[in-house]
């Protein structure tokens, strides 16, 4: 793992709406990100379970991403506050055990906004680059020092 | 009337770029709705309308700013910035445009030259120098 | 009756040519209860103050103000710093939001003045209008010996009292403030559409026939809605509107001159002061002896 | 139980994806998983063979599920779900694994990451394929009535279209009568028809039309319900007048001793306190405005205790007195009445900034007014009678100055866009200016003339070359009074110079914003708006009358500002929306909705306050949560809102979720 | 004294008819446990105020009133923390607070259950101790650092004051004053709040203390004996699931090959998979609304002090939407939210961009 270059893995849980509309409109484009954005199309950003992202974590992911739609936008009228919530709690609860909260990222990107996909999806990988790998994908196993 | 010739894409243009930065200002948001030109008590008094200012510059010619009139006219009175409709601070573009002159020590204004000062409010006086000398 | 004591700023101006200005309002506090004390070491507000990004200098005198006064804030334990030019009034303000808006350039600040106390923010600059009404106009109501009924004056801000917007202290394009005191002095106030235009400013210096053009038009309008005299509250515009009539006079054959006062020497006729030595006509160019003359 | 058969076929999409992605590794890496019977690509899977290939493979391989790896869901999933279905498996055992948009292309430049992330994306989507439950469409009652909010051009077209078709249609206006903006107008661009001329007639035949219930003077009170079973509740506001008594003769306007400014004519002229909005009015009614009427002001007053009335004291009744038919009772007949419908087409309109909100461009000015109210003035209807006259004094306006974007174009003091009828519109009463004062100067100050449409830019020529309307590129920035003129502050920014001109008169082409209340409505009807009210359609393209609840549409400039040939035609559009599901006696509805499990649900509601809809309710007995079916739309709040699994959206269930997350999230 | 005197008044208002049924504390063997009677002739089997708290007491309101109101009127005898949990429990629909009048006190804490076993002490003597303001040293750590010890107005009907002073009784609600008035008993006061600031002062030192940090480390550390039991769960007042989703089999069963090829990816894996991740997701599920009773950390077999895990991070959470638990009367942040607001959890650095 540490003789090769640090390619992180990062689970986005796309909204249908906005966010995977963006993704669509980000590969149309043709705009170029790191294949490490491991996507998943949720129908809301408010379905997302805070527990699929620990759990994504938990599994290898070094950041998850969670995209909605702008506030206002929802298409489920008022999804994405909820989502926020949801995120607060886990990325308060990760900081408050000593965890990178910022392994945790909510984006609100509507579907006209494909560079602004491509954009996040580069400086994320880029930001999560630098971090290195995530300590919470190692828990509860023996490796990962 | 007179021919300009575009050599570079402004937005690379490294003078209008200072400009943006000494101002804080994105100068490509004016769309040359022309409201500033309108309420500027001074207008009469420039050479280049203040809209015209940010086509200039929307065209990289800085030059033609730096030997017009205008941002030694402009008595910083924030009508056309609180008026602007894209929010722009053009007060502080004029600023900019002073400063690149008076940060290569150009003078504008010589203090000695200035008629009856003993008649003139200090902060006329203040505010003349510190906007003309460096 | 025991003075409420205030941080006044008068800057420099008033030191000098506007003797006129800083007299009336410091006998117009006095008669209102205020005993208005001048900022201990005060330095000039510079008079203008700086728009670009990457430059701190035209903040640090300000901020250095800002110290005096919160200095001086801990004995007399009230915070406010009134000044009645506006331009002092502006910097000061505009210092105090730029720093707090802007800590880094604070902290930059900080480390220039390392033999001062940091600024925390706390002093609350007020212009001597928003003073006045926040005290209570009633309070004025109640001091009014000799109403001035029938003049009719036209209210001008000028620029600096109300632009930027963050340091208005009325509606930008439509104040009320200074008409709501006039009218509580008795006078009749007439809608004056250019009370929030330019005077010309500084320009004064170098290109005074510019700002003679602008004292024409403020003038000749104010005249052609029917005014009998203009306020202001600013030492440059009241330099400008009042001197600058000689040159506009040479080059407009029909212009006819207007008396220029101050806010506060209305208030101080009002309240039945009637001396040279608070009021200083003779600082004037256009004399208001004769068109206040009823109340003097 | 897990299906065990899953075919995958891998889309070449030309070499939009094969260029990139080695389509025929992903099939063997894929083809070796246990629970996939079959593998294969082809070069377009959207085609009709492609189709065949999956129809033929999934009854000889005898599929029990099927993923298609190939572009966005958006495209092609209801093309890959209807070739399952002919080869007789359940649609909803189809996934699209979406490897074009979201592999190939983003990532052409590192053919062997898109690969593996094909891979990876096509075998997340079998681990969520696996646990799909097959689903047969919803079926819903449908009530074959309408509902239309709103009585302008828009909604009037709607529901007349509706009612033509057979459809029993309920109309809702606020105002006293129908009409809308449109009724204000002078005369309408390009064309120079006078509305009163072409929209009475519409107006008219909603009135008596035997299909169209009118309530006018009316508000939405609550919509509860769903598509295709609304249940509305109406608030009929006070009119203090028997309707169905009066005949509109007018005579109580004679006698009537007071006066207000009237709101039809936006206070360009007064009314009566008991008033007929005009004379075109449908229905041609009386009411009282009760803020003004003397009578029911004072029995306010003695109602709150605030005077004891005298005896013998006649209170003023002389519009009751002269009432022959005697319909005015000055009894408060507010009422609440309910109506079903299957549909609702929203076209709540639009109104225009205040005049007042502009006072540096004198605003304050009795005659500098916005355009709306100078169309009044403009109208031969109107309070002159199509001969614009100053409101402060009655003179004839020897000058008259138009400014442009008012608040339009302007996020610092209005709103950021571009309102869209102004720049016609005031050509139009430039050119009405010219028409009924050929001596009137006229001066419009533009910044851009936005003249797209149907005869527009020649409409604008017309004003420039043969009524001599001067046109002056340059926003004022100024208006002030001086004497009895107005002094116009502008510049002309074509040849730099400013510009200064006095008037008689200034327009205000003021910006347009969603009607007011709008938000209020769109909250009860559980549908999107902006910041400046205009209601949000589901795609501005392709779906511009669509709001995300079924059976919702919008139509005219309830949507975004819009003039009447666009208004009229989406309020066609929006009644063709409405028959569309009100021809059929069921409608079908996307099954993928939040289930419960009862024997899980702890009823503790947190699910409840999750959903949008009001979709769910405990119920008291089982103490469980329920979902109505009906009203959910399938988001998944309440899912994840769950602690446990006790409510899920079917086929997005959390355990297929989590399989699906784990494929994704693994590092090897 | 304090039992004798809550008896009197529990005796008193059965024959008032103002209640149908108490319930409230009675001694086992070895402990105590909660008990339901409903006449006044065994109003001598409890001890309303008990040193030993074995389940939270809204727990046990739960399984009384969740599928239907109380069908008596019913007086509950609730510490602080339960009536704070009964309020919590109520919004989330499980408490029927119908026909319940609930009475808490100034409570001088629980011995943890075990240790009273071995070493039991009175009631009495505890309550004297917290007479003059003090509070035993043996008693558990989360009624140390309780931040909430007295009687809180609105948490409940009625209070009773111990505090420095002789037993005075107080309402915390209308229920309460009305009850109260019936009694004909004169509401007192008492000063409490140097005693409860105390506790807070307490509280604040030991979680700045007590936080665990350090992330993965810290965590296994902390849960490195944990035998993935659940009992914290169990016992947990607000986890009133009926299943709990982490033991979900249809989501958490997996095939041989995934735990193969976790312990080739992560260098070896332990087992069970899902311990660390059972308590973290616990803490998500129902943080924000942890009372604090300390239940989860007296439950567990391994004496895991679970408190310093539930009570710190669901403080923090709590913290983030300025919620009170079981004190605001507004819903748990789990259950609403507003269109403008936690703006710094968005984007990368928070915040706009």
């Amino acid at each position: 793992m540490s003789e090769k270059e640090f390619e992180p893995v990062i689970v986005g849980f796309f909204c249908n709406w906005c966010t995977s509309a963006a993704a669509d409109l980000a590969g149309t484009s043709r705009l170029h990100y790191p294949a490490s954005i491991r996507p998943i199309r949720v129908m809301c950003s408010s379905t997302v379970d805070p527990v699929y992202l620990i759990r994504a974590l938990q599994e290898g992911a070094d950041a998850t991403i969670l995209g909605g739609c702008h506030p206002g936008d929802c298409h489920y009228i008022t999804g994405n506050y909820k989502a926020r919530r949801r995120v607060a709690i886990v990325k308060t609860v990760l900081k408050s055990l000593g965890f990178e909260d910022d392994r945790v990222l909510l984006e609100w990107i509507s579907g006209s906004e494909g560079p602004k996909f491509a954009r996040v999806m580069n400086e994320y990988t880029e930001y999560i680059k630098k971090k290195g790998e995530a300590d919470f994908k190692y828990l509860d196993s023996l490796g990962g020092e | 009337m007179m021919k300009y010739t575009i050599k570079e894409d402004p937005h690379n243009d490294e003078r209008v770029r200072e400009i943006m930065e000494i101002s804080g200002e994105n100068i490509f948001a004016c769309y040359q709705c022309g409201r500033c030109s309108s309420g500027c008590p001074m207008a009469e008094f420039m050479d280049v309308l203040p809209n015209q200012v940010f086509m200039f510059l929307q065209e990289g010619d800085v030059d033609t700013l730096l030997s017009a009139r205008t941002p030694w006219v402009c008595a910083a009175c924030f009508t056309c910035t609180v008026r602007c409709p894209v929010g722009l601070d053009l007060a502080a573009v004029m600023e900019a445009l002073r400063e690149l002159q008076l940060r290569k020590n150009y003078d504008y204004v010589d203090p000695y030259r200035v008629e009856n000062r003993e008649e003139l409010p200090p902060i006329a006086l203040v505010s003349n120098f510190r906007k003309f000398t460096p | 009756m025991e003075l409420k004591k205030i941080m006044f700023y008068p800057g420099c101006t008033l030191k000098g040519v506007a003797k006129n200005l800083e007299d009336s309002t410091v006998e117009s506090a006095r008669v209102l209860g205020y005993d208005f004390i001048e900022l201990p070491g005060w330095t000039c507000c510079g008079a203008v103050y700086g728009l670009a990004q990457d430059s701190v200098k035209f903040t640090i005198a300000n901020v250095r103000n800002l110290i005096r006064a919160q200095e001086y804030a801990e004995k007399i334990r009230d915070n406010r710093l009134v000044a009645v030019c506006s331009m002092c009034y502006n910097n000061l303000r505009r210092a105090h939001l730029d720093v707090m808006k802007n800590r880094d350039k604070l902290q930059t600040l900080d480390l220039f003045m390392d033999e001062e106390p940091d600024y925390k923010g706390e002093i609350n600059v007020q212009h001597y209008l928003t003073f006045l009404k926040e005290e209570g106009f009633d309070k004025i109501a109640e001091n009014v010996k000799k109403p001035l009924k029938g003049l009719k004056v036209a209210p001008y801000y000028g620029c600096l009292l109300l632009r930027p917007d963050e340091v208005a202290i009325d509606d930008r394009e439509d104040p009320h403030i200074l008409e709501e005191l006039l009218e509580i002095l008795g006078a009749e106030v007439v809608d004056y559409p250019l009370k929030n235009e330019c005077c010309g400013s500084y320009h004064t210096v170098d290109k005074k026939e510019f700002v003679a053009e602008r004292t024409f038009k403020l003038v000749s309008v104010a005249k052609e809605v029917g005014a009998d005299i203009i306020t202001t509250s600013c030492p440059l515009c009241f330099f400008n509107l009042d001197k600058r009539q000689e040159i506009a006079k040479k080059k407009h054959s029909g212009f006819e001159h207007m008396p220029i006062v101050y806010f506060t020497q209305l208030m101080a006729i009002a309240f039945g002061i009637n001396d040279d030595k608070v009021l200083h006509f003779e600082q004037h160019y256009v004399s208001p002896r004769e068109v206040l003359s009823r109340w003097l | 139980m897990a299906m065990k058969r899953i075919g995958v076929f891998i889309c070449h999409c030309g070499r939009n994806i094969a260029g990139t992605v080695d389509v025929k590794r992903v099939a063997e890496e894929i083809g070796k998983r246990e629970d996939v019977a079959f593998s294969t690509t082809y070069v377009f899977m959207c085609s009709q063979p492609g189709q065949k290939l999956i129809e033929d493979s999934i009854k000889e391989y005898n599929l029990d599920g099927v993923v298609v790896a190939n572009c966005s869901p958006t495209l092609h999933e209801r093309t890959m779900r209807n070739a399952a279905a002919r080869a007789g498996l359940n649609p909803y055992r189809v996934e699209i694994a979406n490897i074009r948009e979201w592999a190939a292309w983003p990532h052409e430049d590192n053919p062997e990451a898109a690969t593996r992330k094909a891979i990876r994306i096509i075998n997340a989507t079998i681990e969520k394929l696996k646990a799909n439950a097959s689903l047969e469409p919803l079926e819903v009652p449908v009530i074959r009535r309408a509902l239309v909010i709103g009585g302008g051009v828009a909604g009037i077209q709607a529901a007349l279209d509706l009612a033509d078709a057979g459809i029993e249609t309920v109309m809702v206006e606020r105002e006293p009568s129908i009409g809308g903006n449109m009724f204000r107008l002078s005369e309408t661009f390009p064309t120079l028809d006078c509305p009163q001329c072409i929209l009475t007639p519409k107006m008219n035949d909603v009135g008596g039309h035997p299909n169209i219930k009118l309530y006018t003077y009316s508000e939405i009170e609550d919509v509860s319900g769903f598509m295709g079973n609304f249940k509305v509740k109406i608030k009929k506001k006070a009119t203090f007048v028997d309707w169905d008594k009066c005949t509109g003769c007018g005579e109580c306007l004679r006698v009537c001793p007071v006066s207000v400014k009237s709101e039809y004519d936006l206070g360009m002229k007064d009314r009566t306190s008991i008033y007929i909005v005009n004379e075109q009015a449908v229905p041609l009614k009386a009411l009282i405005d009760q803020d003004s009427c003397i009578r029911l002001k004072f029995e306010k007053k003695v109602q709150e205790g605030k005077i004891k009335p005298k005896k013998n004291v006649k209170i003023c009744s002389k519009c009751a007195d002269v009432c022959e038919p005697e319909a005015i009772h000055f009894k408060n007949n507010e009422e609440i009445v309910e109506e079903e419908v299957g549909t609702i087409v929203v076209a709540t309109g639009y109104e225009v900034m205040p005049a007042e909100a502009f006072p540096e461009l004198g605003g304050k000015y009795p005659d500098v007014i916005t355009a709306l109210q100078f169309e009044r003035l403009l109208s031969p209807s109107g309070p002159t009678a199509g001969v614009p006259r100053r409101p402060s004094d009655g003179k004839i306006p020897k000058s008259i100055a138009f400014v442009h974007c008012v608040g339009s174009r302007d996020p610092q003091n209005g709103v950021p866009y571009c309102s869209r009828i102004c720049c016609m519109y005031t050509i139009k009463q430039a050119m009405l200016v010219k028409h009924a004062l050929p001596d009137t100067a006229v001066y419009d100050f533009y910044i851009d003339i936005r003249s797209n449409g149907k005869g527009y830019e020649e409409f604008y020529h017309r004003a420039k070359e043969e009524y001599g309307v001067n046109f002056i590129r340059g926003k004022v920035s100024k208006v002030y009074k001086v004497g009895d003129k107005y002094r116009v502050q502008g510049v002309d920014t074509l040849t730099g110079r400013i510009v200064e001109v006095d008037v008689d008169m200034v327009i205000l082409a003021t910006a347009a914003k969603g009607s007011e209340g709008v938000k209020e409505l769109a909250k009860k009807l559980r549908i999107p708006y902006d910041e400046w009210g205009w209601l949000k359609e589901v795609h501005l393209k392709l779906k511009p009358l669509d709001t995300p609840v079924g059976g919702v549409f919008i139509a005219g400039a309830a949507q975004f500002i819009k003039d009447i040939t666009d208004s009229v035609a989406q309020g066609s559009g929006a009644a063709a929306k409405s028959l569309g599901l009100l021809s059929k006696p069921q409608l079908e509805k996307e099954p993928l909705l939040a289930r419960v499990d009862t024997e899980i649900c702890a009823g503790c509601g947190r699910c409840k306050d999750q959903c949008a809809y009001g979709a769910i309710t405990i119920d008291p007995i089982r103490h469980v949560s329920v979902v109505n079916e009906a009203l959910c739309e399938g988001c998944g709040a309440c899912s994840a809102n769950c602690p446990t699994t006790a409510i899920q959206v079917v086929n997005f269930k959390k355990g297929q979720i989590i399989r699906a997350v784990d494929i994704l999230a693994e590092v090897f | 004294m304090s039992n004798d005197m809550l008896k009197k008044f529990i005796v008193d208002a059965f024959e008032k008819g103002l209640i149908e049924a108490v319930m409230a504390p009675a001694a086992t063997k070895d402990s105590y446990t909660y008990a339901l009677i409903t006449k006044k002739e065994d109003v001598d089997k409890i001890t309303p105020i008990a040193p030993v708290m074995q389940w939270n007491g809204a727990d046990m309101l739960r399984r009384i009133t969740k599928l239907k109101k109380s069908e008596r009127k019913l007086l509950a005898i609730l510490r602080p923390c339960e009536s704070r949990t009964y309020k919590e429990l109520v919004k989330f629909n499980q408490i029927n607070p119908e026909n319940i009048i609930v009475l808490s006190y100034d409570c001088p804490g629980t011995i943890h259950a075990r240790n009273f076993k071995y070493e039991p002490v009175e009631p009495e003597n505890l309550v004297e101790e917290i007479k003059n303001g003090g509070k035993s040293e043996k008693i558990r750590d989360a009624c140390k650092v309780c931040e909430y010890p007295a009687p809180i107005p609105g948490v409940g009907d009625i209070g009773l004051g111990l505090v420095n002073t002789d037993p005075v009784f107080f309402s915390l609600s209308d229920k309460g004053k009305e009850f109260l008035g019936a009694m004909g008993i004169t509401e007192g006061e008492r000063d409490a709040d140097a005693w409860v600031e105390e506790h807070r002062k307490r509280r604040e030192e030991w979680m700045e203390k007590e936080r665990i940090t350090g992330g993965r480390k810290g965590i296994e550390e902390f849960l490195s004996s944990c035998l993935n039991c659940h009992n914290c769960k169990d016992m947990c007042p607000i986890c009133f699931c009926k299943e709990c989703f982490f033991e979900d089999h249809n989501v958490f069963d997996y095939e041989s090959n995934k735990f193969y090829n976790w312990a080739d990816d992560k260098d070896g894996i332990r087992l069970p998979t899902d311990r660390s991740l059972f308590h973290i997701g616990r803490l998500i599920h129902m943080g924000t609304s942890c009372i604090g009773c300390g239940l989860c950390q007296q439950a567990c077999p391994m004496d895991i002090p679970l408190y310093r895990l539930f009570g710190i991070v669901g403080n923090d959470l709590q913290k983030v939407f300025n919620y009170k638990p079981g004190v605001d009367d507004n819903l748990p942040p789990v259950m609403e939210f507003r269109e403008d607001e936690l703006h710094e959890f968005e984007g990368l650095l928070g915040g706009e961009e």
